[in-house]
């Protein structure tokens, strides 16, 4: 016979003022089960959880209930009082009479005390269902598994890997580095972005403890956190790495010229490269897409020349497996194409560039050796307008958030401008500048005095030629005029945008997406890095718009949360999961239909005692299952119970209003 | 509609070739005109399998026998009884490979007055949606006329809700708790029906009114998007009472709201509660 | 001249029904979706005493309701008290019309059980002070056999007052029990005689009975010496046939639900808030979980087992306990079968397996 | 039909029962952990003031509810049911919401159809910072409750409440 102790709290005056609380205690001492109930001015203090200790002891209770506050606010702590007096945490239930009661029925205190006397009631009775629950230990692999090599997935695996957590490091392209690497200088500081990322990208290839596996993609995930199972596959490269030394003669004598993605475009490369010199791993791989020798059978030359004999035209894709106890997921961002801007002749003048293309041009490894030139007559432009915004912030044409980034990079532009050629001029047309950051507003202000750029507030509404210049209209909305600009050059400051593999990656993941493609956080305040998949986290700008301090910081922090995970060799969950009566269950796999997270899977069990003949049930993966309830309310033979919301429990509630 | 000879045939060949152990099909009960489930085992008896417009009753139901669990099955089919199957089969309750499904074109049956049966006036998939092997050939397959909103739902749903709650109540009165529905019916196979496990507070049996209503309520829920209007549950029902209108009511219900398939027309498909939509009805949620 | 023999036509006779609807509480078949259920009714025509035995269900649940309130009680922190259930509304002194002979003999079978062992006066009390009339059957109908049961269903004393219809239009009433001669008594018969609704019999009377007996028993389909089937019976327990004949059941329960002799039940709890009714309703040993025990074990778990059960309950262990067969043969079990299982054919089958 | 006849509120199902003068509903609200427990949580800290019928369920998510929790509040202890959980597309176990949402129309209209008024049982989507449209629906729930009357679900039979 259940024995339920029931404290009421006063909440100071919160509670006190509106309900009548020593009549709720006396309504709730008229219950069978209670055998023991007071009030306390705060149940919450030391001295109120000392009083629930003492009545555990004293009174022998099998149940606590306590009239207070919401749950969300200190079942933890009513729960670690359970605890210390040797009781069972779980067999708490919170009566939520501040939250639910004193505060929003402030007008009628006879309503809101019989209503508080009601949820003690149902406290009650739901708490003589509660069962003795532990915490779930699963084993978990301890090794991460970062996808993406930029700047964060970098970070993120040296982070882990300098804990002695052993790293996958998985990258799409054949160099890891991403976006940071196509940068020339980094704001507000100005240190060269290949100084700071290339020593982290050679850690990375030397790092005991990370296996890079560069030109790869991850194809599967199977399994929950601590348990993971990764399908990756190793696109064929055609140039064998292990026996390649990166001496390049093989794409010096390559004669198919092909764009050069990380110059965007602006000059050729070949196609047998490696992405940038720095590259890491600096070894070739062949583009199938137009090395004739795999396209047409014609050529070889490649393979002719390379004295270690490494390239293999009849190289295969390579699917790899590896266990992995986390998930970093790193993938970073694109730039929104401009295209939508017509009335600015994006696509029709070729001196509208944007701004990655302007930031190559600059880069002292860049196309231009550092200077910019017009793509039309290639000239050193004077005059260069600088339009923020493009598909940022516009819901008709392009996105509706900022993109952070955006102001910023343009200021280091005109910086890198005015450093680059002299004379020269720089307008900005902006809508507001967003600096926001340690030392990002003094940064601007620096900029905008040492540059003597013009910065015009306001929307750009055309930009038409003239003669060899573009004309650049738009409204100064300071002085409430419009402006026209005489350019050379005119650099869009595109959005950025999640990268185009996103939702893919993410349902292949299971974790959910935005509207935009961004990765979606568990929490967008408190559990910024966490996915609702317990152990994928999220780094950089697979979840947001990020700069690179923030992207760093996040990277970091997904590092701890990982190491956290690995912390020991079983991992503690919460109990309050599903659990299947494979007696009742009949095997239909309703449940493994709707389960959000894949935490279902069936067993056979035998018919009966000591029967040969088997049958199929349902069982759940503790690991993975987050107690939404889903399969409970879809099991018509009730075999599949959630632990903390059984039927008895809430049924019991239903019955003792 | 009398395929007596073809089953038959088919019966005896399946049984010659050893493709089965039991053939589940219809019987003369010997002393009417009324026919009777005959499971066969003995080659010798194929001769008492019979199958005209009198062959009622869904046999999909013995799937969920004890005895023909896990033994290879003959049996046939009407275009109702084969939506019963490819549920079944979905829900994984039958294993495909121990069955031989016989499939009847079927032209609808008739009730113990000798009328054609209103569901079957109404139906839209008379050829069984799946079989190994058809009498009669492969259908010749007629256009399925569009979906037909039941005529006895119109009725109800025009009166007001007085007159509706009085009629329910009088359902719920008349309902003497057997389950007898239940246990006719094709689609319930769990191990242990929710409405037995009774505690004080779950579920409870005894037989008033507001129990029957929990029970059939439940049962109905339980049933919607799965019904395949064999109507087993009112041929078995003691009190004759009306208890296709529950079901016909939530297949219009997700017809309508959801543009669901009927239930197990599809293989693979669970029925309407296993799936949503982003684009289901949001007008009745505040 | 028999006192206890009237004669009247069908003209008589509804005045008569009327009379006692309007006298008494009375319960009789109301049509329902089809199905005749014995109802409390306060007019004539809102019943039909003659409804067809094979659309009505047994009067049973009058003296062994479909679900019986047996207590409350009331659970709070002075402890469980039991408080007494509603008024019986069963308990009051009533008169059943419409009720066929062999449900009226289905409680003289049941009187056996609840008199025995256990004496459950709820169930006393509502045959004390019930009056039962009951219209002899004019012809049989598809699966009716009760003339070969073990009891005498000519003379059958199981209804308090017997109708009967003669040739001619002539309707007989006849009081079989003393509680029956007082109800005619009650219900002023001098009066109607004198009326000339009612006459007095002559000695033809009997006899005019006797052939409407003998045209009815002429009429049945289903003939058997059940004495020999209980015999036969009782030596076939491990018969494998019972297996093979309860191969298309779908242990739905429908038959004990609607049979006039079974008499299992469960017992359940409803409880809200503090206040709780305990129920004892209806069961059936055809349920799978019937004889589930709370360790787990099932000792019946198999179809079979459950058929054997009931059927040698029905005709060798109630018979041997009682001296009666717990069947009247009425035919509603088969007549409600949603796969046409008739008991007479499944006993014929099994029990020829065995000689005497 | 017209609840309150000669001001007499009676159950519009079954206008032979009469409410008692001081009847008040009993309102059942299921509310999901995340978004919905959330946000009433946000009326009680922002003192929003509602009517006191309703009486709080914490369930993890809206597809915990099981269609029979509402007959069995129904048929018990409640004279209307609140069913409320995370906006479509916020629901912190990705897709709970929708399928609670299929089943929540399904029991709506069955329930209408065996003749209960569709305001019995009420939805809606409360997210954790809507702490105002909390009180606004249970006000308006309870208002249409008690503009119903009382439901007097069989449960007369069996119980003097």
């Amino acid at each position: 016979m259940a024995r339920v102790g029931v404290f009421v709290c006063f909440c100071g005056a919160n509670i006190a003022d509106f309900v009548d609380v020593p009549a709720v205690v006396e309504e709730a001492k008229r219950i069978r089960e209670v055998k023991f109930a007071i009030d306390y001015k705060y149940m919450c203090s030391d001295p109120g959880q000392q009083q629930i200790r003492d009545a555990i002891v004293q009174h022998r209770l099998t149940s606590i209930v306590v009239a207070a506050c919401s749950p969300r606010m200190h079942e933890k702590t009513f729960r670690k009082a359970l605890s210390d007096a040797g009781m069972n945490p779980y067999l708490l239930e919170v009566a939520n009479i501040r939250e639910h009661s004193s505060w929003v029925h402030q007008k009628d205190k006879k309503a809101a005390t019989a209503k508080a006397a009601d949820l003690v009631r149902m406290a009650v009775a739901k708490s003589i269902a509660n069962e003795q629950l532990h915490e779930i230990s699963v084993p978990v692999t301890k090794r991460a598994l970062v996808i993406g090599g930029g700047i964060a997935g970098i970070q993120a695996a040296l982070d882990i890997a300098d804990a002695r957590i052993p790293v996958v490091l998985v990258e799409k392209s054949p160099s890891i580095g991403g976006k940071m690497a196509q940068l020339d200088e980094t704001f507000p500081t100005l240190d060269c972005s290949q100084c700071i990322l290339t020593p982290k990208m050679v850690d990375v290839a030397s790092h005991p403890y990370i296996e890079l596996i560069p030109y790869a993609e991850v194809l599967e995930l199977d399994g929950f956190v601590g348990n993971y199972k990764a399908k990756i596959k190793k696109k064929a490269s055609y140039v064998n790495f292990k026996t390649c030394t990166g001496c390049g003669a093989c794409w010096q004598k390559c004669p198919v010229k092909v764009p050069n993605e990380y110059n965007m475009g602006i000059d050729k490369r070949k196609a047998i490269y490696t992405p940038f010199p720095q590259a890491v791993p600096n070894k070739p791989v062949i583009d199938a897409r137009y090395c004739t020798m795999l396209t047409k059978g014609k050529c070889g030359i490649c393979s002719k020349v390379c004295e270690k004999g490494s390239i293999d035209y009849k190289m295969q894709d390579e699917i790899i497996e590896r266990e992995i106890g986390a998930v970093v997921v790193a993938t970073g961002y694109d730039l929104w194409d401009p295209k939508p801007y017509e009335e600015y002749g994006v696509g029709r003048f070729k001196d509208i560039i944007t701004s990655l293309e302007f930031e190559r041009m600059v880069s002292a490894n860049g196309p231009t050796n550092g200077v910019p030139v017009r793509p039309s007559d290639g000239k050193v432009p004077k005059n260069v307008v600088f339009i923020k915004c493009i598909g940022s912030r516009d819901e008709a044409k392009g996105i509706e958030y900022c993109s952070k980034i955006c102001c910023m990079y343009t200021t280091k532009h005109t910086i890198l401008l005015h450093h680059k050629v002299h004379g020269s001029h720089s307008y900005v047309f902006y809508m507001d500048i967003r600096a926001a950051g340690k030392g990002y507003e003094e940064f601007v202000k620096k900029a905008q005095v040492d540059t003597g750029a013009t910065y015009l507030r306001g929307r750009v509404s055309k930009i038409y030629k003239k003669g060899d210049k573009l004309m650049v209209r738009g409204e100064d909305a300071q002085i409430g005029q419009v402006v026209e600009v005489e350019a050379d050059l005119v650099v869009l400051a595109t959005a950025v945008v999640p990268n185009k593999d996103n939702p893919d990656l993410a349902r292949l993941l299971g974790v959910s997406y935005d509207k935009y493609g961004y990765m979606s956080e568990a929490h967008p305040k408190l559990r910024p890095v966490e996915t609702a998949k317990a152990g994928i986290f999220l780094a950089g700008c697979t979840q947001a718009p990020k700069d690179i301090p923030d992207t760093v910081a996040q990277a970091s922090a997904c590092a701890a949360k990982v190491c956290g995970i690995f912390a020991g060799d079983t991992m503690k969950k919460d109990p309050m999961i599903s659990t299947v009566n494979k007696e009742f269950c009949s095997g239909c796999q309703n449940c493994v239909t709707v389960c959000p997270y894949g935490a279902i899977v069936t067993e056979e069990v035998p018919m009966g005692h000591g029967s040969k003949e088997m049958r199929t049930v349902a069982k759940i993966n503790e690991g993975v299952c987050q107690g939404c309830g889903s399969c409970v309310a879809v099991c018509r033979s009730m075999a599949i119970s959630l632990a903390g919301f059984t039927d008895p429990q809430i049924i019991n509630e239903i019955v003792s209003i | 509609m009398d395929y007596t000879n073809q089953i038959r045939e088919i019966a005896s060949k399946l049984f010659a070739e050893g493709k089965i152990d039991v053939f589940v099909g219809y019987r003369m009960t010997g002393f009417d005109e009324n026919q009777v489930p005959a499971l066969i085992r003995d080659p010798n008896e194929v001769s008492k399998l019979v199958f005209t417009d009198k062959s009622v009753f869904n046999l999909t139901n013995y799937l969920k026998q004890d005895h023909t669990r896990n033994k290879r099955i003959g049996m046939v089919v009407k275009g109702c009884d084969s939506r019963a199957l490819n549920l079944l089969l979905t829900e994984s309750q039958v294993k495909r490979e121990n069955l031989h499904i016989v499939g009847i074109p079927c032209k609808g049956v008739v009730d113990e007055n000798g009328n054609k049966m209103q569901n079957c006036i109404e139906c839209i998939f008379p050829n069984p949606v799946v079989f190994d092997e058809m009498v009669d050939g492969t259908p010749t397959g007629s256009e399925a006329p569009p979906y037909q909103v039941n005529t006895d739902i119109q009725n109800i749903a025009a009166m007001d809700l007085v007159e509706r709650r009085a009629y329910f109540e009088e359902v719920f009165e008349s309902c003497i708790r057997c389950n007898a529905c239940r246990h006719s019916c094709p689609m319930c196979y769990c191990a242990k029906c929710c409405i037995d496990q009774e505690t004080s507070t779950l579920y409870h049996g005894a037989n008033t009114t507001s129990s029957a209503f929990h029970a059939l309520m439940t049962w109905s829920l339980h049933l919607a998007g799965r019904c395949v209007d064999c109507r087993n549950c009112e041929k078995a029902c003691p009190s004759h009472l009306p208890l296709h209108l529950l079901h016909k009511w939530n297949e219009q219900v997700i017809y309508e709201n959801f543009q669901e398939h009927l239930a197990g027309v599809h293989e693979g498909d669970r029925g309407a509660f296993y799936k949503y939509s982003m684009k289901d009805p949001d007008d009745f949620i505040m | 001249m028999s006192v206890e023999l009237f004669v009247t036509d069908k003209a008589g006779l509804t005045k008569f029904y009327e009379a006692i609807i309007s006298k008494n509480e009375t319960y009789a078949p109301v049509e329902k979706f089809g199905k005749y259920d014995f109802k409390r009714v306060s007019s004539f025509d809102a019943c039909n005493p003659d409804a067809p035995i094979a659309q009505t269900m047994s009067a049973k649940p009058l003296f062994f309701p479909r679900s019986a309130k047996i207590m409350k009680y009331t659970a709070d922190h002075s402890g469980t008290s039991v408080k007494e259930t509603d008024e019986d509304s069963l308990a009051g002194k009533r008169v059943i019309l419409g009720m066929k002979h062999c449900d009226a003999r289905a409680l003289q079978v049941l009187d056996k059980v609840y008199n025995w062992d256990y004496i459950d006066t709820d169930y006393q009390r509502r045959r004390e002070n019930t009056v039962i009339i009951s219209a002899r059957c004019d012809k049989a109908e598809t699966h009716c056999f009760c003339t070969s049961l073990d009891y005498d269903v000519e003379h059958s004393d199981a209804m308090d007052v017997a109708i009967v219809n003669g040739t001619d239009g002539k309707v007989f009433i006849e009081a079989r029990t003393e509680k029956g001669k007082v109800f005619l008594k009650e219900m002023n018969i001098e009066q109607r005689i004198s009326n000339n609704e009612f006459q007095v019999t002559d000695e033809t009377a009997p006899a005019a009975v006797k052939q409407q007996y003998e045209a009815f028993a002429a009429s049945f389909r289903l003939k058997m010496d059940y004495t020999e089937v209980n015999a036969r019976l009782s030596k076939i327990f491990d018969s494998p046939e019972f297996e093979n004949v309860s191969a298309n059941c779908i242990s739905c329960n429908t038959c004990a639900f609607v049979c006039p002799t079974c008499h299992c039940f469960k017992i359940s709890d409803e409880k809200v808030k503090d206040t709780g009714v305990r129920y004892k309703s209806y069961d059936s040993c055809n349920n799978g979980y019937f004889t589930l025990m709370a360790g787990g074990h099932n000792p019946r778990p198999v179809k079979y087992r459950r058929w054997r059960q009931r059927a040698l309950h029905k005709f060798v262990y109630y018979k041997e306990r009682f001296g009666e067969n717990l069947c009247v043969g009425c035919g509603k079990c088969t007549n409600s079968c949603p796969v046409n299982i008739s008991i007479f054919e499944v006993v014929k089958q099994v029990s020829e397996t065995v000689s005497v | 039909m017209e609840a309150a006849v000669n001001n007499q509120l009676v159950s519009i199902e079954k206008p032979e029962i009469v409410a008692p003068p001081d009847w008040e509903p009993v309102i059942i609200g299921i509310l999901c952990n995340w978004c919905s427990y959330a946000g009433s949580d946000l009326t009680g800290t922002s003192r929003i003031q509602y009517p006191p019928n309703i009486r709080i369920i914490r369930v993890p998510c809206s597809s915990r509810v099981d269609p029979w929790f509402l007959i069995k509040s129904l048929q018990t202890t409640a004279d209307g049911v609140l069913v409320s959980g995370c906006h479509p597309g916020d629901c912190h176990y990705i897709s709970g919401n929708y399928y609670a949402r299929r089943r929540f129309l399904v029991t709506k209209k069955l329930l209408n159809f065996v003749g209960f008024h569709e305001n019995r049982v009420q939805f809606s989507w409360v997210s954790a910072a809507e702490g105002p449209k909390f009180a606004k629906v249970v006000a308006k729930v309870t208002e249409d409750i008690k503009k119903l009357g009382p439901l007097h679900l069989y449960k007369k039979e069996n119980f003097e409440k």
